[in-house]
């Protein structure tokens, strides 16, 4: 009981610490904020997946987390890289 | 209290989307309103995780916020540098799609409403449920998409056939990445390995766990994209001649033998797609592993842009400038 | 009593992580931003996977959670290098 | 009020505020984008009816068609972007 109540709890707090997150990119004024706030989403996700694994019982959603994190990975190169047309 | 609890943080959630949502279609550069569609699917992936829906947060994860942002940011590169901005419509037009948006919104609200504050009725999915065990796989999701309403994802594939079709004959694909710097080239090394490792989980854990043909080949194609965004031009597709005609059939691959399965199948005196009970664990994972292979292949495609150097031997846009008038 | 302590390490990891985001809000620039967030991702998930671990009580899934974490690790590492080096090569270059 | 009817607004918030937008912009990418967040409305509210409270098994069929639906979505992506960049280009030839 304790233990449900404490993890809907923090649960509660991590999609509070994104939302602050989001804050940042909606006022976000550089691409390189913006990308700051993609790769918080991308890790604060990983660590609500996670929660969620317990609090649902469901731990294909670690499978998801896993997906998530690498996929975070290839998003950042995809937001930096630049086309070889530039020089 | 504890209601509370539980309640906030979907609260918070959809709260989330509609704001990143309204920032990501109102935003007037263009940019970021792409940054912030990745960050919507990285939202959308746990929202599919909260509706107890793990199949379609793994698509999300590799899909939407992972393959799609990767498309579009390339499709970024195709804007003239200072393109002039089109002509808006007419304010009173404005009005009215304004208006028509809210009345829909009323309306779209009210439906639901009506229909879903009364209990569940009994649909279809206890049926497909209670059948499970003569499916040949224990996923529920993956017995629809596969035995059941097989035709559908059939059908499905030959879209994604045909959208890539129309991608590699609309033009040639855009110019590579720079080579990459010795961080990116680190990262590459491990990332592509594993993405490859994950795909093959991912089609092999389908039958029994949320996975299955869709989440592997995305994440497969990914890292086909993770290749060419380090400045690896052939991004880990076949090259040349024999290359050429490998990329053809594996495009295909989906399509023709989920054909060939269901007409073998009608050989054995079954309808179209009829798996014999015993077999069809066995047919589902051949039938997937094609699957995973195109898909994976007509993502890695798109994300080019167009087809490939050399991908017919007299390519009438191989040098556009030179074209006749 | 595993069951306490995992709660900790869950709230502990919280922390960081509460901690990255309002840095990431409040810091002044961006390198100190990007300081304030890899640190939020790499302890505060660390903290976080020990807990969730302990709380599945099963080796497989410790392992599978070892694996998110060290992958977030290496990802947010050499994220936070490929926009830092973004972020100059546009500074330089105008 | 129940989840799946949170997420069911929620969807149709998200499909009118797509649609509307697809309807409005005039540039071509931004109506993509668009009309990718419209779909994910429409996604949004057929995974909600979906959903069933712990215990109860959820309907897969909508679940499979939503996953149907992703694919579909990102290949229609696919071939509007390669639309517009053929588009691009003619306009540049004339």
């Amino acid at each position: 009981m304790l233990t449900s109540g404490a993890l809907a709890l923090t649960l509660l707090l991590l999609v509070l610490s994104l939302l602050l997150g989001l804050v940042r990119v909606l006022k976000g004024s550089s691409l390189e904020d913006r990308l700051l706030s993609v790769l918080l989403l991308g890790s604060g996700g990983v660590g609500i997946l996670l929660l969620l694994s317990l609090s649902m019982q469901l731990t294909a959603l670690i499978d998801v987390a896993l997906v998530l994190a690498l996929l975070a990975a290839v998003t950042a190169a995809a937001l930096t890289r630049r086309g070889s047309e530039h020089g | 209290m504890s209601g509370l609890f539980t309640w906030l943080p979907d609260l918070l959630l959809a709260a989330m989307l509609v704001g990143l949502g309204w920032a990501t279609v109102s935003s007037t550069d263009l940019r970021r309103s792409v940054a912030l569609f990745i960050a919507f699917g990285l939202l959308l992936s746990i929202a599919w995780a909260r509706l107890r829906a793990p199949d379609l947060a793994l698509a999300e994860a590799a899909l939407g916020a992972g393959l799609s942002g990767a498309l579009l940011l390339a499709a970024l590169r195709d804007e003239p540098p200072a393109g002039a901005v089109p002509e808006g419509l007419p304010r009173w037009l404005r009005t009215l799609v304004d208006l028509l948006a809210a009345s829909l919104a009323l309306a779209l609200a009210w439906v639901l409403w009506e229909t879903l504050s009364e209990p569940a009725p009994a649909r279809l999915g206890e049926a497909a449920l209670s059948a499970l065990e003569r499916s040949g796989v224990s996923n529920p999701v993956t017995a629809v998409l596969l035995n059941y309403r097989a035709y559908d994802t059939l059908l499905e594939l030959v879209v994604v056939l045909t959208a890539v079709l129309g991608v590699v004959t609309l033009g040639r694909e855009r110019p590579g990445y720079r080579r990459a710097g010795p961080v990116l080239y680190s990262l590459v090394r491990w990332l592509v390995p594993l993405l490859i490792l994950a795909a093959g989980y991912l089609l092999w854990i389908g039958a029994q766990a949320p996975g299955g043909a869709f989440q592997a080949g995305a994440t497969l194609a990914a890292a086909s994209v993770m290749l060419r965004l380090s400045g690896i031009d052939s991004a880990g597709l076949p090259n040349g001649l024999a290359g050429r005609l490998v990329l053809r059939v594996t495009l295909s691959a989906g399509v023709g033998l989920f054909l060939l399965v269901g007409l073998g199948v009608m050989g054995t005196g079954r309808g179209f797609l009829h798996y014999p009970p015993a077999w069809s664990g066995g047919l589902i994972l051949l039938i997937e592993t094609a699957a995973t292979l195109a898909i994976a292949a007509a993502l890695a495609l798109a994300f080019r842009g167009g087809r490939p150097a050399g991908w017919e031997a007299d390519d009438p846009d191989h040098s556009p400038r030179e074209r006749r008038p | 009593m595993a069951e306490l302590l995992a709660l900790l390490l869950i709230c502990a990891g919280l922390g960081f992580y509460l901690a990255g985001a309002i840095g990431l809000l409040r810091f002044p620039d961006l390198y100190t931003r990007l300081h304030a967030l890899t640190k939020a991702d790499n302890l505060g998930l660390g903290l976080l996977v020990a807990g969730v671990a302990l709380l599945h009580g099963s080796m497989l899934l410790a392992l599978k959670l070892l694996l998110v974490w060290l992958l977030v690790l290496a990802g947010s590492a050499a994220s936070a290098h490929l926009i830092a080096q973004h972020a100059l090569r546009r500074s330089r270059e105008p | 009020m129940s989840l799946t009817l949170l997420y069911a607004l929620t969807g149709t918030a998200l499909f009118l505020l797509g649609l509307r937008a697809t309807l409005l912009h005039a540039g071509l990418l931004a109506r993509v984008v668009a009309l990718n967040v419209s779909g994910a409305g429409v996604f949004l509210i057929l995974v909600a009816i979906a959903y069933r409270e712990a215990g109860q098994p959820v309907d897969p069929i909508p679940q499979a068609l939503v996953l149907t639906g992703l694919v579909v979505a990102v290949s229609a992506t696919a071939l509007a972007l390669a639309l517009h960049r053929r588009l691009i280009k003619e306009q540049a030839h004339e």
